[in-house]
């Protein structure tokens, strides 16, 4: 038999297949496709201090492979999240974790306390990529220090697991990763979406409304991989590993690249149950090769020199 | 909230009725669950290489006795011209049945307005009203006497109005050019619509002016198809929604149109 | 009658559709597919100072509408080029560029020395972003100082068209542009590959001799283009755009973007005579849309406020 | 050099011939160009969303008098399987005829070794050997009798031994331990092979300690299949060699092995 849980710092996980935030909803949309309760993780959406109406439409393009998002961290605001949505999903026998995103330090914190007072949640995911904020408009994810300030400020007031998602729009992700490990974080989860952008060739228009959006998908694959190698090579906490994740072999890859446990984002999109043959393709994988624990694929990958 | 599927359908036929539109009929494996006009699925368009997600749809057409749904698809890009290719006894995988579809109306003057592939959820909305004991009249419009697809299906379920932009077929000119838009008010009460989203501004100002009841069905651009992406949203006197689950049926005066 | 020319600095193409370097060999290995005479240029393979054997094999692998590759910069070397290959190809008549590489200043210079004496040859483009080179392996697209002063090596011995090629590897691709553009490149081309990664789950290996490789294809396409907008709405000098192009809708995504020239490199494995068709049906676009010239598309891209 | 083309043409049989083998019967539009054995083409996998480059493939056998060419199919990924699966009157595209082939030999006692997929140039070679007045001898190596495919063809043109690795049919075990490898020197002066690698680098070996000539058919991963992107790169005695344009056919002795 094979075991497929995992443990992320102080967190168990059923197995190590968790859902990317802003892709899941709140996991409940996904019920009629799949027992949303045989996941690793559900990330939720990205939550911020206030409500947030997001941006306007059009917010989606698709590419070749994959998509373009400028959703905007559209969300009611944590408030909402903990009175509304917290005690109609709790009954869900598996870990939430609140991806937490905001414009500045403050918002960070006031979100992650308000987090803290939930006990049956593990962890946040601390969303430092999304545009719009503070420091000229350079993303908290992009610049070493201001990374590293956020983390420290949202440590400082948050206890529980503290993950932290890197944006893979850097020269050099492992000045990044190291940085916030450095600042406490117990894992870091990468990698968010790439900067892209889409053009109407016959209207001479871009596409988003916001000019510029998100890439995930397939298409962005080999990218967070290598990402992932980079990332899981340099720093000691786990390593989360997404981006374009559509298959259990997929999945392997980026255990193998050195991933404790993995998300799987806009897959989902194409096949509301693509979760569970992730799950279960993990598992025939491990018992054709014979492998009973999930840490022995983590960062198994061999390189001939 | 009703059950989504995933699943396999068969296609049981591929007619073509234009150069654009093909009809699909397509046989669920076993008891095709309880839909709604205005409804749509989630198709994934097999062997487009631009089409990774899937392609929402309209539930043109249902038949709960022989479990057949039908689609209504106009071919415009890599997905739709994949599916149109479809022929009998390929596979198609579906989503379904997504969204928020019509409201039954609670007069009996109604009137059913298409444009373009937005005659999609019309036949299955005439046919549901019908079964409701509601008489349905439709006005479609469409460039060229050559677009208009399917007449016969409507007039089996009530009155057909046409109008053409050549003047083809029909009264010539848009929609709201036809007669019947002016003797409205006495003779409707509800307006059911579903087209370019020009065509259902117009109809939208004129149901506002005349104090009717009008429901628009929006065509936003989807990843998701169930409420979880949030890139699918229109601007409502309640802010964003969902065209994907609060809609893409809406009542044209909750919109910010 | 549309008129597809373009200059490009003082150089004029015949229209703006080029072939990216490494994909299209020297241009005679696409002769029986199309007339190469009809391209607006041919940017030919990497070259260094000393010949070259490249990587190990395997340097390929396939990824989702994309692939990655580690070829290396094989290439018989300058002198080769001089000697041999130029004496072959030079009868055909369109503009050849010299892709100029090197892992020193001092190879650089010492290439584009040997490349200016060729007259027929308008320009070469600085290929600034391949691994292996000195200052502690990071390349030296991927800094802006080293951007800087490799770019006013080679101006200081190069008179001719001074093309450098950008990095999309980097945090700010707009401040590296603007610090070639101050060293005295002439135009700008981007983007090259995105650096990513493949693993073969079954044997748990690297597919690539080199663990990482270059990312290329309709993948890539979004970030290019945004990178494209994001430089042309920052330099002065003209912009070249590539990644991922391969169609005339792609194409007149990037000129409307800013580009005034296009590069095409992957989409030739898969259609050799992809070009003509290209450049085609950027003709009929222009007809369509009552256009006469391709200056009137470039930048054109209307963002509503 | 010999001129290469990109054309579409017409299925007109495929002929599975296992679950895993599949023998596609390909129509030329006009005129077949010449073609050489041990060359291949590059087809395209339309429909196949995961194979956006060309797939290289061996040809198999050539037709000359009705303008055909056949392509032997192993389904190991999602280009082949996509491949697999056309059905008569689909339509392919070709960019052929690439590479250099096998070259005649200066003696006629030839032997053909292949194994796997391996075999799909060898029945091209024997009918051009034959052609040429060499009469070839097969040796065809499979894993067991049921993924052997055919035989018949091979037979026609010559004799045909047979090895399996569960003995299902010929001798049991690896190519390397038929007899008529023991008795090779006398013989046979030329091996042709084509197949994994492990079994080539044994022939291989093998023909260089009996000084036998020996050609190879590499399969490595190529990207444009016509010399421009050095992907397929291969190490030889005059340093790296492209496996599409200086091979895929090489001289055993002049790689490094
Ligand atoms: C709820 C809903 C119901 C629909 N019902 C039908 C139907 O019954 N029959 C039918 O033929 N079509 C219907 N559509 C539209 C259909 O989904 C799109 O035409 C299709 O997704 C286009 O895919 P493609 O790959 O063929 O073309 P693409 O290349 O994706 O698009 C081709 C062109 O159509 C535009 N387009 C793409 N997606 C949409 C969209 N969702 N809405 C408006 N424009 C779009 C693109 O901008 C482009 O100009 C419906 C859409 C929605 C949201
Ligand atoms: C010159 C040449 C001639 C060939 N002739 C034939 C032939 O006549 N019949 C036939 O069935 N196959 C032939 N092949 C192999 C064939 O090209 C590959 O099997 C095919 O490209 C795999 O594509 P796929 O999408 O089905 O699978 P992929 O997913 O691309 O690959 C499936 C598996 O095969 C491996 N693979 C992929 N490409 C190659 C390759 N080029 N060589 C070896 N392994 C590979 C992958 O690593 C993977 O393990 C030939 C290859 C070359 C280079
Ligand atoms: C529609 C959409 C919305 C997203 N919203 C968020 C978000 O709120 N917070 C966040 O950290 N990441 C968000 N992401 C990024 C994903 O979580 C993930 O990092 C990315 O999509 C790459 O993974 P994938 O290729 O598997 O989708 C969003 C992605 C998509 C496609
Ligand atoms: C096989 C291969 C070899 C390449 N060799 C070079 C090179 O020698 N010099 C260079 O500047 N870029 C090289 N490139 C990068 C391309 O020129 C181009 O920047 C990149 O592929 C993106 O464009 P595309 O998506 O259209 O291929 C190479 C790309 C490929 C795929
Ligand atoms: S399409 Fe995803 S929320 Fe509507
Ligand atoms: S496959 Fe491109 S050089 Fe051989």
């Amino acid at each position: 038999m094979v075991d497929l849980s995992v443990t992320l710092g102080n967190i168990n996980l059923k197995n190590p297949v968790m859902t990317a935030s802003g892709t899941f909803g709140y996991g409940e949309e996904y019920s009629d496709f799949i027992n949303i309760e045989e996941l690793g993780g559900i990330i939720v959406k990205g939550t911020t201090a206030t409500a947030r109406e997001g941006n306007a439409y059009p917010r989606m393009a698709e590419t070749p492979m994959g998509m373009l998002n400028a959703v905007g961290l559209q969300n009611k605001g944590v408030d909402a999240f903990v009175n509304e949505t917290w005690p109609r999903i709790k009954k869900y026998d598996t870990n939430f974790f609140v991806n937490v995103s905001g414009s500045t330090v403050e918002e960070y914190i006031e979100t992650a306390e308000k987090i803290a007072s939930i006990n049956e949640i593990p962890g946040i995911e601390l969303n430092i990529s999304c545009p719009n904020v503070k420091e000229g408009g350079m993303a908290f994810g992009t610049s070493c220090p201001s990374a590293i300030a956020v983390t420290e400020a949202v440590r400082k007031v948050y206890p529980g697991h503290l993950m932290v998602k890197l944006s893979p729009n850097v020269t050099d992700v492992t000045e990044i990763a190291k940085g916030v490990e450095g600042a406490g974080a117990d894992s870091v989860s990468l990698i968010n979406t790439l900067l892209g952008m889409a053009i109407d060739a016959e209207t001479r228009k871009p596409i988003l409304s916001t000019v510029t959006g998100g890439l995930s998908g397939p298409c962005v694959k080999p990218v967070a991989l290598r990402m992932v190698w980079q990332v899981a090579s340099s720093v000691d906490i786990p390593v989360v590993g997404l981006g374009g994740i559509s298959s259990a072999r997929d999945a392997i890859e980026f255990l193998l690249a050195g991933a404790s446990a993995i998300q799987v984002g806009t897959a989902n999109f194409r096949e509301p149950d693509v979760t569970a043959n992730i799950i279960s393709g993990i598992s025939d994988y491990m018992e054709r090769h014979n492998i009973s624990e999930i840490s022995d694929i983590t960062g198994g990958l061999i390189i001939e020199k | 909230m009703p059950k989504k599927f995933k699943e396999n359908f068969k296609v049981i036929a591929n007619e073509r009725q234009t150069s654009e539109f093909v009809v699909l009929t397509l046989k669920h494996p076993g008891q095709l669950p309880e839909m709604f006009p205005g409804q749509f699925a989630e198709v994934r368009a097999d062997g487009a290489m631009e089409a990774y997600l899937r392609r929402p749809l309209s539930i043109h057409d249902v038949d709960y006795t022989n479990n057949t749904l039908k689609l209504l698809i106009q071919d415009v890009g890599p997905g739709t011209h994949q599916l149109s290719s479809l022929q009998k006894n390929d596979e198609v995988n579906l989503v379904y049945p997504l969204g928020k579809g019509y409201d039954l109306p609670d007069s009996d003057k109604v009137l059913l307005v298409g444009g373009g592939c937005g005659v999609a959820p019309l036949l299955f909305l005439g046919r549901y009203l019908k079964e409701n004991g509601i008489k349905p009249r439709f006005l479609i419009g469409a460039r060229s006497k050559s677009d208009l697809v399917e007449l016969d299906a409507y007039n089996r379920l009530g009155e057909v109005f046409v109008t053409t932009e050549d003047g083809s077929m029909g009264t010539k000119g848009f929609v709201i050019h036809h007669p019947v838009m002016k003797t409205f008010d006495p003779d409707f009460e509800w307006l059911y619509t579903c087209g370019p989203e020009a065509m259902m501004k117009v109809l939208a100002k004129y149901s506002r002016e005349r104090n009717v009841k009008c429901q628009v069905s929006l065509e936003n651009t989807m990843a998701c198809g169930i409420g979880a992406c949030l890139c699918c949203i229109t601007p409502t006197v309640e802010g964003h929604k969902c065209t994907c689950i609060d809609g893409p049926v809406f009542d044209a005066n909750y919109l910010k149109w």
